[in-house]
């Protein structure tokens, strides 16, 4: 299990093959990247800043990595997010599972995005032309997150 | 002594990001605590940390209002998180 | 979108990248890669050897993307399979796609997963100690696809 | 002219890959094409390719035993996939 909170760039294939290397029986792995979109509510996104309660960020991610293994068996779990400031096409976030079946790391890799959507401590600002703004959260997210 | 902290929006409007202090003897609950900052800051305290939307952290896990507190805790207030 | 069915390995990074530069509205990117794995029913596995009805395998794989696409608002799909002979952690296939938010992208790649392994004209052969044996279709196979 | 093709167990039991011949006048389903090959090769042959488990795949579409058939079609037969 690995998380890492971070300001630096992260590589999907690097991380993709320590998943793969972490054990012989691996079958499948499953990814999600979070990137910076080019438009937000329809006007053009400068960058967004990110930011986080260090130390609880790190115990909430612990819990909901947890409770996804509870869940599913699931062999490894990755997730990396980045702070400060990312520009548009820029990722922001990685949850990468593997485990022996498909099914299973499908499952917990939604469910660990969903969760850390809705329970773990980060905050975004929005830079686009008319300023700074915070963004709102999303009751898709918490919909998203109710289902499990 | 116990740590406040205040994320995000939250921090931004009171324009504090922490607090340490000794805690009151008659602070044994968050509800408590936000009517005790209230009394030293004034009561727009009172109005942000007391909306319904303001999560509320103990020692790094999400808590209620009701939750108890004691010296040496850590309390965090922060709005709906937003990340990922 | 892109579809290949090839001998040679694939990089995750250069298809991820791929998927990204596809559009500056990529907000979310599952990706899917199925690997051989070292134990199959308790025995070592030495190899698969993966065959498929080249011209079929192709078309009915543009189906199952398009079928996709008709369900979830997709950016862009990429699927690669390979085939012939692939030894124990190498990887057999890798099912990408990229969409405005997660929900669509984890949907339409698990979908495409589920009705390749059902519906994609390839077989596999497994090649252990015991020789060489023809790998039967699953039923949980069946009931994943049968779920959408 | 018909073109017809085996598959994985299929092709290895038969020890075909694929054959191609003029469609007699009285070979209209897929389901006929089995009773003809049958004629041809023997009743192995309708054995393997009578099974229920066994897919037909016309021109590249997966297809029913009662599928029709005409001049210049490709048939295919093969076990369940087992692909990704």
């Amino acid at each position: 299990m690995k998380i890492s909170i971070q300001q630096s760039d992260f590589s999907v294939a690097q991380e993709t093959q320590l998943l793969r290397d972490s054990n012989v029986n691996v079958g499948a792995i499953v990814t999600f990247s979070g990137l910076v979109r080019d438009l937000d509510n329809e006007r053009k996104v400068e960058s967004l800043i990110l930011e986080h309660y260090p130390g609880m960020t790190e115990s909430s991610l612990e819990k909901i990595i947890a409770e996804a293994q509870d869940r599913w068996s699931v062999l490894d779990v990755t997730v990396i997010h980045r702070i400060g400031e990312l520009h548009a096409g820029e990722q922001i976030v990685f949850v990468a599972v593997a485990s022996l079946h498909r099914g299973e790391a499908f499952s917990a890799c939604e469910f660990i995005m969903d969760y850390l959507k809705t329970r773990a401590p980060f905050w975004k600002k929005c830079r686009d032309e008319n300023g700074e703004s915070w963004v709102e959260a999303k009751t898709t997210d918490e919909d998203a997150s109710a289902r499990w | 002594m116990i740590a406040v902290h205040f994320f995000a929006s939250i921090r931004e409007t009171l324009g504090v990001e922490h607090k340490t202090f000794d805690l009151p003897a008659d602070v044994k609950t968050v509800e408590q605590l936000v009517t005790f900052l209230a009394s030293q800051h004034g009561d727009s305290w009172a109005d942000v940390l007391g909306k319904g939307s303001v999560m509320v952290a103990v020692n790094h896990e999400m808590a209620d209002r009701s939750a108890s507190l004691q010296a040496g805790d850590e309390v965090a207030f922060f709005p709906p998180v937003t990340g990922g």
